[in-house]
């Protein structure tokens, strides 16, 4: 990468690209409060392009390029192509790739990964202490290998935890479709699911809707959010997995700075803090159950969970 | 004098076109006032002017003396002028009933008082002995009975002022009757009349006083008294009537094209064949007379392969071609002029030229290499010798089609049609729409291919024209060959009896 | 005659200014300098060579759906499936190129072969329906275009996928349609494209079938009395025009794209069909208004980028090109309108 | 497949059926004027943003629908415009609609909610439930404990199908889609007649989308219409233009599209793309087997102008 501008003045500036909205109240918003809390922590400029469609990925990023960005952040592993393409024509401009895959990275690209499936275990924990009907659902926008793992780690945490687990599990095929959101939750109510863990978006933000409409007055089916912390968005939101993005993209931006920036994987986990537990709601999870849970988490951390 | 409509200086353009020009017109009550002109004089569309379905360029229309500015349909029937549309004005998909009712404003309330309105319809159609079945669908129903409907249709709208656009055109000679004696009850109760036609006979028979339009112009009112056919002829056609005897040839060659015992679609009395048989002979016109409607559409699309017999057997010059397809027919040198010129003879968008060579683009003159490569000046060169020997009236041989008039859209099918010297030429109403002198060009030229040698079909709603041009006659009813007549002095009552299926 | 072909440019022309001036409007009503964002969209879509290079590799794709509405209609086919038809195309080059498994410019040509097929099989499926049941192609080809998308979910997450994402493997790099420069990301397909439209353009106005096909799509009737066979034309052109975007999808996914992706070929039928509209249906000046589009899109990708205004900004400029030019030349049709130009012409005329 | 499954799957049939009807009827009071409005999604779109905002902002479900239906109506507008006063060709401007809607949906929404990044959620119309009746076993809760949309949508159809059959009005207005001319002779104002049924097309499809925001689901997001416009406008077709046709194919796509959603829960071996493609394929399947002797309204498709022969 480029050596760092020796002048302290200059103000750098990240773009975001995003093939979803970033006000959907999943995925988009989470990815952009991360970058502009990241921007703001160490002063940068932050713009974004969202609701773009895939024709314009490549587009879109030149013209960032063009305009003389420092840093390109695209929060998402399908838009890896076009960030190769790219950043091949560009070699002053920084790119991280969130949940990019290992062997992306080269001088001007990044991956940023969380671990999924830290995020699938804690989630699994949580519905495995949790269920009372011994049924647990999972709704995936996309199948992502990270959805992917998110779900086998999801399952056998929870199963891990109580063996009579079973899991009901569907993918919606897209980040956006609310109603369908509502639909497959529904169904899975009907099969005896009481809860639930989601990694699809706004897709996610019907099946709370739908939860909650089950519930009516008294919560008795939950979802456990992510990737922000969820508490309070909805009434049925136990407790949120929180993927703290800011954190990591911070860490690209320093580098950019610094002019380390490059062939490099940051990842997120419990260890670093990046990965980690959000609040309980207390009136439906005691503080008995809250002390398994972390007592669960702390195993986990340590490699020692279901063994 | 109770006049109760007048039209002043009335002037309707198409485009550059003046399909009426400053005309001046009027209405007495309880009279019949008919409206002589030859096809596409602007009797139509004046009418259309009256009811609001056009407006009109320039003039004024007075109704009872008062000026009125007639906006839509709607308010000329609340104005009380009801008219029965040449083309009728029936939806198909409804009931006679339905269409009766259709857009009645007189009675209030949401839903249809079916016994009620039906009483009220019966009623009317008793008094005029207007027979209909109310609950029957247009399509089931004869031309005869629809135009009844779109008369009670008129009435029931409580019309002072009827006009009916060509009533008879579609009507069998007893069916005509029967409307004259609607019309004279209709004047009995002094309802006004306007009636438009180009027959002569029935002109003088039915009306008080007769107006005569030409190429869009009022020539002359008369007082129907005080004249003849022969000065309405005169008059309408702008100049004396020469009576023109073609010669009538008598053919013994082999048939060209024979129908043995074809039948399609049996079970319709208005758009089916049943066991038709027939021959025409090289060198000879066969004409086939009767009223529209009876089976002539499906006769001449079957014999130039548009559509397929479902029984019997079509042998043309020797070979049977029953399963043939138009391109084969065409292909074994069959022309066709067909009955519609512009949804079935035209491709409207395109221009003079292309339409010249519609079937043509095959031909070696015009392409190289099977038909990739289309040599335009050749195409240029044989359409500029068309237009100078069918005498084609057009401002450029690119311009649409669609712009041009009727005469000279049908002059471009007819040399379409001609150019390839065909062994069969099927005629259908050749002539429907033209002035006198393009309906003259197109029947002498037809009269030239068949002394070429060329056999030909015509088939014709104008029983005068048949008359005229045919070697041998036969007439059509309901499907069927009702008889055939020599051309040669033929028996005209005979054949008027037949075409009412006597 | 001059003045309707002149009307016939004249109007879409000035439809499309009054179009950006509306979409000005709303950019400074946004308190954006609209000024300054008809500046960053030239620089977007002109600003350099690379720049100048991709509107050309966008303009790619819309050329063949495009050509493909305009061969369509011209028969009186309303084809709607150019996304279905297009995305049938870089279903089978992708699958055939990964299914052969070798590498080479021979794989590339068997590739390019099968989309076109399949193209033309995707759009031949309709026109059976429609010849054979009478079924509205309109309805139809939308239907085809839903089942083509979810086959292409089917891929790409499952079949053919490969890696992490739900996405297929890319086209090997020897496999690619290459680059005509080096540097820049225009491939050969954009050559084909031309020569295509050029070939369509040739075949409708230059040859007897090309007649023959508009005779039919003008009107039927009349072509089946002058003995057309107007269900084997429009089969044909169902076919042919299927085939046009299904080359379009395997130039595309050959060349730019490389793999199937969630949200991959979305729009292109569509706007194909209006862009040809707006062309008149004229192959030639399909390719220019196609080439239009894509100034549109890229240039505006960087006006968006620039001044920040929402994404959706340029759909509605967008959409009230399409609304404007064709409102613009329907109004031509009306009687009283045209009177109006006309004399306005005269006028100027003769003075 | 036990009872209560069944009851399950056609409780949600009739959930997803519900804003189809909304806008299968809304074309299908197009289309008896001659209108074919393929833009259905967009006003769909632009409904759906209207109904949320106004549901958002008030808090009052019902204003939502009233005022998404009249946002369905404005956009609708500017396809009555080109279509019946400039006598367009109705399916580009249908395209047009289709681009240009959405996009000033999401847009306004961007406008409103800036670049906040928090989920805007309206309160959603509550079901109202027929006390005695809803307790039915197996129909109670299909029938009688719904939202009063839902009610409202099969009364329109039943009122849609009694118009059509039985009224006066109804009558004229089916002749204009079958033959303006005679309709026009007939003293019935044709263009007058095909704008309102663009205001009702606008309005229905304007309800239909605004029913997804205030009684489906609490949030907007672009793409929430998902292709539902064009699977009404193949109902109309499959329903053969009349209410009950209509009312029974849009059941039929609920119900494959709920089954759809059912079986994917089920089963994790076949693809859900696979399941998903079960009701375009159906329709295919269905349009294939019936044909389409009955062509619906006869001059539908094509531009009106009084003065054409
Ligand atoms: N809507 C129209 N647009 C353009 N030209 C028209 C239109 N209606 C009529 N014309 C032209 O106006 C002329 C007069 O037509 P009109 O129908 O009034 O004749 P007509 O006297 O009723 O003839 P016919 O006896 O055939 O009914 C014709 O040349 C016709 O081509
Ligand atoms: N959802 C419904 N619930 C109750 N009754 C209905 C419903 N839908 C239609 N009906 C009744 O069924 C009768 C027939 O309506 P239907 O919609 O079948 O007519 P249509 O199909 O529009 O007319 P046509 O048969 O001429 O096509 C009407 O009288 C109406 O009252
Ligand atoms: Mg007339
Ligand atoms: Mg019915």
């Amino acid at each position: 990468a480029k050596e760092a501008a020796p002048a302290a003045e200059k103000t750098f500036k990240v773009a975001m690209i995003c093939d979803s909205s970033i006000s959907d109240g999943g995925w988009g918003a989470a990815c952009y409060n991360g970058m502009t809390a990241a921007a703001e922590s160490r002063g940068w400029e932050t713009a974004y392009t969202d609701a773009i469609d895939q024709s314009a990925y490549a587009d879109t990023m030149i013209s960032y390029c063009d305009l003389g960005y420092d840093m390109i952040f695209a929060p998402g592993n399908q838009y890896s192509d076009a960030v190769v393409q790219v950043a091949a024509d560009y070699p002053n401009v920084a790119f991280a790739v969130l949940n990019g895959s290992t062997e992306l990275p080269t001088a001007n690209i990044m991956s940023i990964l969380p671990n999924a499936d830290q995020i699938g275990s804690i989630a699994g924990i949580i519905a495995g202490l949790m269920s009372k009907t011994n049924v647990i659902g999972f709704i995936g926008g996309m199948e992502l290998d990270t959805t992917k793992s998110k779900l086998a780690h999801f399952t056998s945490a929870a199963q891990a935890i109580n063996p009579d687990i079973k899991v009901v599990s569907a993918y919606a095929g897209s980040f956006n479709d609310t109603a369908k959101g509502m639909e497959l939750a529904a169904s899975m109510i009907n099969e005896g699911a009481d809860v639930f863990f989601g990694d699809a978006s706004a897709v996610d933000s019907g099946a709370r809707q739908a939860i909650d409409q089950a519930n009516g007055d008294n919560v008795t089916i939950v979802d456990i959010g992510q990737p922000a912390d969820l508490l309070g968005q909805n009434p049925c939101v136990v407790s949120s997995v929180v993927t703290d993005n800011a954190a990591m993209i911070a860490i690209c931006l320093e580098k950019v700075e610094t002019g380390t920036f490059g062939n490099e994987v940051v990842f997120g986990s419990l260890e670093n803090g990046a990965v980690y537990l959000g609040k309980f709601n207390d009136a439906l999870v005691d503080a008995d159950m809250q002390t398994k849970v972390a007592d669960y988490i702390k195993q986990l951390q340590d490699g020692t969970f279901g063994n | 004098m109770n006049e109760i409509l007048r039209m002043e200086h009335i002037s309707k353009q198409f485009g550059d076109f003046y399909a009426n020009k400053d005309i001046n017109f009027d209405v007495r009550k309880g009279e019949v006032h008919t409206l002589l002109g030859e096809n596409g004089a602007g009797k139509s569309t004046l009418m259309n002017v009256l009811i609001g379905l056009y407006q009109p360029t320039e003039g004024s229309i007075y109704l009872h003396g008062e000026k009125v500015h007639i906006e839509s349909p709607a308010q000329a029937v609340r104005l009380g002028i009801g008219m029965v549309h040449q083309h009728f004005m029936l939806v198909e998909a409804m009931t006679v009933m339905q269409n009766i009712i259709l857009g009645d404003k007189r009675y209030k309330g949401l839903f249809i008082n079916h016994d009620a309105r039906r009483k009220e319809i019966l009623e009317l159609s008793w008094r005029y002995g207007l027979n209909v079945d109310l609950e029957a669908k247009i399509t089931d129903i004869s031309v005869g009975t629809q135009q009844r409907v779109e008369i009670l249709k008129a009435l029931y709208r409580g019309a002072e002022l009827l006009i009916l656009d060509e009533p008879t055109a579609v009507l069998t000679d007893i069916e005509v009757e029967g409307l004259y004696s609607v019309i004279e009850k209709l004047k009995s109760e002094g309802k006004s009349i306007i009636f438009i036609s180009h027959k002569m006979r029935e002109v003088l028979h039915v009306s008080d006083r007769v107006t005569i339009l030409r190429a869009g112009k009022t020539i002359k009112t008369l007082e129907a008294s005080e004249t003849d056919g022969k000065e309405l002829a005169n008059l309408m056609i702008g100049r004396e009537l020469v009576e023109c005897e073609y010669r009538k040839a008598e053919a013994t060659g082999e048939p060209v094209i024979e129908l043995k015992h074809v039948s399609y679609n049996k079970a319709s009395k208005h758009n089916g064949l049943n066991d038709v048989s027939l021959a025409v002979r090289c060198g000879e016109i066969l004409g086939v007379a009767g009223v529209d409607g009876n089976g002539q559409s499906q006769l001449s699309q079957i014999v130039t392969g548009v559509t397929m017999a479902e029984a019997g057997e079509v042998v043309l010059k020797g070979c049977r071609v029953s399963h043939m397809t138009a391109a084969d027919f065409i292909e074994k040198n069959v022309s066709h002029i067909p009955e519609d010129r512009n949804r079935m003879g035209l491709v409207g968008n395109m221009t003079v030229e292309e339409n010249l060579l519609l079937k043509s683009t095959q031909n070696c003159a015009f392409c190289d290499a099977n038909g990739w490569h289309l040599k335009k000046k050749a195409m240029r060169a044989y359409a500029e010798t068309m237009r100078a020997k069918y005498d084609i009236r057009c401002q450029s041989m690119e311009q649409e089609i669609r712009s041009l008039s009727g005469g000279n859209q049908q002059k471009v099918i007819l040399a379409r049609e001609l150019e390839a010297s065909p062994d069969l030429l099927v005629a259908v109403h050749p002539t429907r729409g033209l002035d006198i002198g393009a309906t003259r060009y197109v029947r002498d030229t037809m009269i030239e291919a068949r002394d070429k040698g060329c056999a030909v079909l015509l088939i014709s709603a104008d029983f005068d024209e048949v008359l005229q041009m045919s070697d041998r006659i036969i007439v059509m009813f309901e499907g069927k060959v009702m008889g055939e007549y020599s051309g040669k002095n033929p028996p005209i009552q005979a054949i008027s009896l037949a075409m009412a299926g006597k | 005659m001059q003045k309707t072909k002149l009307l016939n440019v004249l109007i879409p022309v000035l439809s499309i200014l009054l179009a950006f001036v509306i979409g000005m409007l709303i950019i400074l009503a946004l308190g954006k300098n609209p000024a300054e964002a008809i500046g960053y969209l030239m620089k977007g879509a002109f600003g350099s060579k690379t720049n100048l290079a991709n509107t050309v590799v966008r303009a790619m794709p819309l050329i063949f759906t495009g050509l493909s509405t305009c061969f369509a209609y011209r028969c009186g086919v309303f084809n709607l499936g150019g996304e279905g038809q297009f995305l049938a195309g870089s279903m089978a080059a992708i699958t055939v190129t990964l299914l052969i498994g070798h590498e080479g410019w021979w794989v590339t040509i068997v590739a390019v072969l099968a989309g076109t097929l399949m193209g033309g099989i995707w759009g031949l499926l309709p026109g059976i329906l429609k010849t054979w049941r009478g079924l509205n192609e309109m309805i139809t080809t939308i239907m085809f275009n839903y089942v083509a998308t979810l086959f292409m979910g089917y891929l790409y997450t499952t079949a053919l996928r490969e890696g992490s994402v739900p996405q297929t493997a890319p086209v090997p790099d020897t496999t690619k349609i290459g680059r005509i420069i080096p540097d820049l990301r225009i491939t050969w397909g954009i050559v084909v494209a031309i020569l295509l439209g050029v070939a369509i353009w040739y075949f409708l106005f230059y040859t007897s079938k090309g007649f023959q096909l508009r005779a039919v799509g003008f009107n039927p009737v009349a072509s089946s009395y002058n003995g057309l066979s107007v269900k084997r034309y429009m089969l044909t052109a169902f076919i042919v025009s299927g085939a046009i975007a299904g080359l379009g999808g395997a130039c595309d996914i050959l060349g730019t794209q490389f793999r199937l992706i969630s949200g991959y070929g979305g729009g292109y039928g569509f706007d194909g069909v209006a862009l040809a509209l707006i062309a008149q249906l004229h192959p030639l000046a399909t390719m220019a208004v196609a080439y239009f589009f894509a100034v549109l899109r890229v240039g505006s990708t960087t006006m968006q980028v620039g001044t920040g205004v929402p994404t959706s900004v340029i759909d509605i400029i967008q959409a009230l090109v399409i609304i404007f030019a064709v409102a613009g030349s329907s109004m031509m049709y009306l009687p009283k309108v045209r009177k109006f130009v006309m004399n306005l012409f005269e006028k100027k005329e003769a003075v | 497949m036990n009872w209560n499954l069944l009851s399950e799957v056609l409780i949600s049939a009739v959930r997803m059926a519900t804003p189809l009807l909304f806008v299968a009827l809304a074309e299908l009071y197009s289309e008896r004027a001659g209108l074919v409005n393929i833009g259905l999604d967009g006003i769909m779109a632009f409904g759906s943003l209207v109904g949320f905002l106004v549901c958002f902002w008030t808090g009052n479900p019902f204003l939502g629908v009233l005022c998404g239906a009249l946002g369905g109506v404005l956009v609708n507008m500017v396809y009555a415009f080109c279509t019946v006063t400039l006598a367009g060709q109705q399916i580009v401007y249908g395209m047009a609609l289709n681009i240009f809607a959405p996009a000033l949906a999401s847009f306004i929404y961007r406008v409103v909610f800036g670049v906040s990044s928090t989920l805007a959620q309206a309160t959603l119309m509550k079901t109202v439930s027929i006390p005695v009746l809803k307790d039915v076993p197996f129909l109670g809760k299909l029938l009688f404990d719904q939202t009063p949309m839902v009610y409202g949508v099969y009364l329109l159809v039943i009122v849609t199908a009694i118009y059509f059959n039985r009224t006066k009005s109804g009558l004229n207005y089916k002749a204009v889609g079958e033959y303006p001319k005679a309709a026009e002779t007939m003293g019935i104002n044709v263009v007058l007649h095909k704008y309102i049924a663009c205001i009702l097309c606008g309005f229905l499809a304007g309800m239909g989308g605004a029913y997804l925001t205030t009684c489906y689901v609490n949030t907007y997001s672009d793409g929430i219409v998902a292709g539902r416009g064009f699977i009404a406008l193949a109902a109309v077709i499959f329903g053969r233009w009349s209410a009950s046709g209509v009312l029974l194919a849009c059941l039929l796509f609920g119900f494959f599209d709920a089954m759809q959603l059912r079986l994917q829960v089920g089963t994790d071996l076949i693809p859900y793309q696979l399941f998903q493609m079960i009701p375009y394929v159906m329709t295919l399947i269905a349009l294939t087997i019936f044909g389409s002797k009955i062509a619906g309204p006869k001059s539908k498709g094509k531009p009106y102008y009084r003065e054409e022969r």
